[in-house]
């Protein structure tokens, strides 16, 4: 089992989202962030003074996928998400020990 | 000035105070119903109709729409009161004795009726925003601001209110508190706004839900509340008419926002709380030009039909594909037209406008009168507006790029965002020591921080 | 109308218009104060009552409060000025000469007299909402709005302020502005529906914080304004009456926030926000009755006793078990009673009202009336309120199901949520084409949506 | 009272209640402005000011301005009307006839004109708190709000509007509505306490911007809404004069907050809605001393004048590094000294006041009386301010701790936060019985919580 | 060492807290996430025109323990969190290689 | 491959991002978390009920980084994080097995 995360742009969520479930994926959790990198920041300006923020809004992806799944699943999303402008986002994949569903109980592939 | 009635005096210049508050409170109707990241740009477009058209008002606006008829009843005079000249010791609305003297103390200052028509002419441009959220360019809209309130709302204030203005003086339609004037013609501009700017990015497709209903609560409240100002305060004295008006807005705006409520309940299964705002503001609009000729049962008829009309019209822009951001059309026109005809239908000779219509026997006549006054608003805005409109459209554009509007136009036209409600996740530093090194990063950043 | 007094009139329609705002004041003060997912219900339920009421009040209620006894003090006749007919150019309170003509210039149009009063049926009302935030089914308040404001307000506002009505009239208590119609009275009622519908899940376990306490402080700041149109609009002139009216009413509300905020800084260790807004309300609540009958020094002590004892009263619910959720008892019931009864303790000679109190060297007499009239209120209004609540409660039901209100009353209810303030994980489509495709997907949704 | 004029009085005492919103205005204008750990810190200050300043309004303050003189123009008797005696069936401001008795129906109650006042003293000291935001420690604050009342406003009201005042009835400056009384008198003691309580914690590192720009424009709409009570009411009738005010009070306001908007465009590339509201105030502060003495033209040159001056104003904090948290000098010290000044050079014959600016032929007599008054108003404000502050700063201290600040003042003073908007994330439990029970635990729970 | 991770319905967080501190857990780490799965979202409804609203609120809880405490602690989070309706959420478990504790500089065992 | 994830003090963000800048770090993902743990959290009153909220505001930051940057960047981490009073927050590392870069589909390496 393997769990993979994606940092992408918030107005892509809505593609993503679909890409995944005519994949077939099931189920996935999504929570916002903020994130620093290439991409730079903006500029807020009140009462004349002048100021930097870095973050820039991102939505955190994570879908819970059988091993084999974990390529053709960061293929997608990359895919869905791309803009090929500067802050697109990052795709990692971890290995996972066990997932269990809360509900039922069952373990593993049943649990996804 | 010894002809001022102190009592009408009061009452004027607090309505006229709770009429600009008016502007703010739609402030907040409009921007409570945008998503989070126009908020402030739509708040701005109100703030910046509140600043400009208050100067030209004092400027040329009074005087074209209350200056000496320049000919047919079409406009005032720009000239004769230019910066209010000539008007601080006037008094306007005495009455007269045989010998065509002023009564003593009957009178109000000149003043006070320039104020309590400025805020008139403000909140009618305010109104038009609705209806371009979320994507107009700001410089755009604040030269709109000043050639349509010159254009269009300061000929037709003439037009209703003028001396010698055709409307109520020569075709005698009633409208007491402004249904043409000011809801008809600012709900048929926005439609022209709309129409020329064309639809967000994603509408029809992505959900454009107000990102805060509260704040759509709270200027519906203040909206009614201003509203009092408004229509009782129309009659420009605190007498019996300004007290039927004030009923009648009571009256007719409750029932709106529960005929609202009840479409809604009908139609989709829930009776939302933006329901019964709108509702409030259907209502409010509806009986602006009718709180002087119908009685309370008149009222609640016009408030029903206008709560329930304008909850089916608000979604007619999905059907024919004009996105009329904040329903402008839906709420303003369609209820505007509602109140002014219904005038023709409902009014009852014993309230203070002393007309009949056509269910208390008074047959056709009146109807007509008003389908006469709507008309031409609306012929003559929806053209002039247009044409403005296409202008600033083809010369400075209208419109913010695709970018700014998906990041937002808070940020990219004002470099603001409305909230920072967490401590925790903001990263930002200082850029320069404050305003003195501010322009050069600022034109700098304006540049990079854009990619969405 | 030669009849009428302008500023008088000019008084009584703005003072009616800022009771208008009171209620959607209220609105945010309660809204504030309940968890973000039932805050619009929370204000639904203060526009509904402004629907209503106002309706109702033109058709019956207007007649049923002020129209002639119909015997024995206690109700007037629902059908006299039923619609308001033959109202509209009607003058009340005009000074009449010896030989009992009008005279010139002292009335107001009796329109202006239905408008302050509506206000007043409209707010008492919707303050008993607060007392079941979170969990009432919204069809069910309506109707008990319906049938409380018939049953319950119209006749005690008939006891306390109607022709031959027998508190005022005949027992000669002082209940200037509506100790006793309003606030004990919604009060009470409060207290029954409370214990009718039961706490809510998690009471006495789970903290039920205040989701926007700015709002609470929005909600109080602007009753306080409103609330100046309440008291000192109550002498229906502008005169002398009135601007003491006004100073009782800014002195006791400002000692009773800061009693309130120093009784919490000894008990708690922290004077709170929430504390200061509460004692405003409380203040304003115990000076209402006695607006007209004290002096300064009379009014600091009534807002100091206020602020105290209502600040120690919220707090019973937990100790006695009854879930008032926003402490409409603590606050509207107790300060209702503390004013009302300190006019019999602190009521100065020289002031408007001319009753002297205990402290005063006035004996228990007053004192006695003020009890009697407070105590006819509680129990007529506990009574009934608890009869109309258990037959709404077993009827169509009075209290919506456990899953709905773990999920919020806003989405199950209205099918709404208040804020969407973060534009980024949002995720959503539009269903249907606009309101025509509404209807269907609406019922389904609702059926499937609401597992928390 | 027959002496009353129920105009003039209903005309004073709904301005009155504008005023009085004022104060609710300015806890959201600038409570927006404060990160969003300190907002309600922040409107507590604003509510403490209305608590304490009422109060002692009625005591002695009154008293201290408005009394007989004791001496030199410099105050009034604090004795002669202790507790408003003796006021109650009192009559002001009514006009006498030629032997000396009052013309019926001229006047105004004096508790009309005590409430009057009584909220110009309020908002005074609250405007002052602008300056100490996020670390002040509020009982400090709640002394310092009574001391100051005492020493610096109720003396200098005195020598404007007192009766023998010099400033007003001796040198003959012009100060309508409190230019120099109310906004320079605050901008000043603001930067005494900014300079006593030294800088926040990151101040010109790290960025401490609004955390609800919304409720800045909030408050900004209400403030103007009630200035009109302000600057108008201070005609103390519904005249003339009232509605010029009124007039000057639209314009100039539009003026300023379109001349920020510019400035910022140039100078950063953005107009911000913070710079519309602000301007706005800054507009509003500038025509308080003007508004009768200018015509519309005047108006709009003191608007643009005061925005453009303002605007430039608010960076001097970073350049000079005085951390005058929201502003309050550079707005209404900067602002109020425009106005003031500018009377001395715009001030038009034929406007209410009758005095004659530079620019119009009337010499520099004015613009003199205008730079004492304002310079004297200046020195004195500063001078026993610094006093007040210090005294308190080296007694019971000015300042809250550095963990606190960190933390924040909300919770560390308050016990409370100020949004609670998300349902999911709260994790919390009852500690106790309810008020019972607090007691114990929030003193441990004090000494606990507090490592950030 | 083990990063325990549940995704579970926010009205639960409570109980599941008490639940793992009963356990012995000393600390945990809590935030907001939205989920997509087999429980429907909720429909909304402004000015006639219905939105379907996907995501759905949920709460993240991440907990760091001993190997050997992983799959008890999985089961204490099933059992507290457990409501038997759709939407229940999911627990994984990953592999960590190191954990520190900020304040000390501390490693492995002795940071959590 | 890496996952760096720390759990801090909301405002030490701006140090440990600097820390990390200068340390080389291109990129980092920030998010909104809240803790439970020996830290006490605070209490509130309203209307004179006492309630006490455990859970404290944190902030969470995830860095990717090469498998010999790992160690290093905790301790950056640690250093510029720590205040030295409790509730300083936790550092944990886990082994990911793939990274993309969403903009270009980059991997490994490169896409960090
Ligand atoms: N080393 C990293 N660790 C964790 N997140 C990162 C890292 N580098 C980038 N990110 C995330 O990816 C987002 C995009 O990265 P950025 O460098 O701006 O653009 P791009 O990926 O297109 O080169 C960042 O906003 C951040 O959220
Ligand atoms: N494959 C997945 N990857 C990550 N999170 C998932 C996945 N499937 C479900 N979830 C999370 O679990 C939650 C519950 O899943 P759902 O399918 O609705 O119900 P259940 O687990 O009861 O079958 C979702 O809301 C989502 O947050
Ligand atoms: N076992 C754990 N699993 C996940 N996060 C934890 C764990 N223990 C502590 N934390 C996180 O670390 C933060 C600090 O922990 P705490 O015990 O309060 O202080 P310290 O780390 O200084 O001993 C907590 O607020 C929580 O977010």
């Amino acid at each position: 089992m393997k769990l993979v995360t994606a940092v992408i742009k918030p107005f892509r969520l809505d593609d993503v989202k679909t890409a995944l479930q005519q994949f077939g994926i099931q189920g996935l959790t999504v929570s916002e962030a903020s994130g620093f990198g290439r991409q730079r920041g903006h500029t807020e300006v009140y009462r004349g003074a002048e100021y930097t923020v870095d973050l820039v809004p991102k939505v955190r992806v994570e879908v819970l996928v059988e091993d084999h799944e974990a390529d053709p699943v960061v293929d997608v999303i990359i895919k869905s998400a791309q803009t090929g402008r500067i802050g697109d986002g990052k795709v990692w994949v971890v290995p996972v020990d066990a997932v269990a569903r809360v509900r039922t109980g069952e373990r593993g592939h049943d649990a996804i | 000035m010894p002809d001022i009635n102190a009592g009408n005096t009061a009452w004027v210049l607090v309505c006229a105070a709770m009429v600009l508050l008016m502007t703010p409170a739609l402030a907040f109707f409009y921007g409570g119903m945008t998503r989070s990241k126009s908020v402030l740009n739509m708040m701005m477009m109100s703030f910046g109709a509140l600043g400009l058209v208050s100067i030209i008002w004092v400027l040329w606006g009074y005087s074209m729409a209350f200056g000496a008829d320049v000919g047919g009843g079409l406009v005032g005079s720009p000239t004769e009161f230019f910066g209010l000249k000539g008007l601080m010791t006037e008094v306007v609305g005495a009455e007269m004795d045989d010998a065509g003297n002023a009564v003593a103390g009957t009178g109000i200052p000149a003043y006070a009726f320039v104020a309590f028509q400025a805020v008139f002419a403000i909140i009618t441009v305010a109104l038009i925003s609705g209806a371009i959220a979320d994507r107009a360019k700001y410089g755009a809209w604040l030269v709109f601001a000043v050639v349509w309130a010159t254009l269009v709302y300061f000929p037709v204030a003439h037009w209703v209110w003028g001396e010698g203005g055709w409307i109520l003086d020569k075709i005698e339609a009633v409208d007491f508190a402004g249904g043409t004037v000011v809801h008809i013609n600012a709900g048929v501009a926005a439609l022209a706004l709309a129409l020329i700017l064309g639809k967000r990015i994603g509408f029809g497709k992505v959900p454009f839900r107000p990102h805060n209903v509260p704040f759509v609560m709270l200027g519906a409240g203040l909206l009614w509340f201003g509203w009092f100002g408004f229509n009782a305060g129309s009659a420009l004295a605190a007498d019996g008419t300004a007290a039927v008006a004030w009923v009648m807005t009571l009256v007719a705006t409750a029932a709106a926002s529960l005929a609202w409520m009840a479409t809604e309940k009908i139609r989709d299964g829930h009776a939302t709380s933006l329901g019964a705002a709108s509702g409030v503001v259907a209502g409010l609009v509806a009986i602006t030009p009718a709180c002087s000729s119908v009685d309370a049962l008149g009222a609640v008829v016009i408030g029903i039909v206008a709560g329930v009309l304008c909850a089916l019209a608000v979604g007619l822009k999905y059907r024919w594909g004009y996105d009329d951001s904040l329903d402008v059309v839906g709420v303003h026109l369609v209820g505007g037209i509602v109140g002014t005809l219904m005038i023709g239908l409902v009014a009852v000779e014993e309230a203070p406008a002393g007309v009949v219509g056509l269910f208390y026997g008074g047959g056709l006549d009146q109807l007509g009168k008003q389908a006469v006054a709507a008309g031409a608003v609306i012929v003559f805005s929806f053209v002039v507006t247009l044409i403005i409109g296409l202008v600033i459209h083809k010369t400075i554009g209208f419109r913010v790029s695709g970018d700014d509007e998906i990041q937002g136009v808070d940020l990219t036209t004002h470099a603001e965002t409305a909230y920072e409600l967490s401590d925790a996740t903001y990263g930002g530093h200082f850029a320069g020591g404050g305003p003195g090194g501010a322009v050069k990063a600022g034109v700098s950043a304006a540049k990079e921080g854009v990619s969405a």
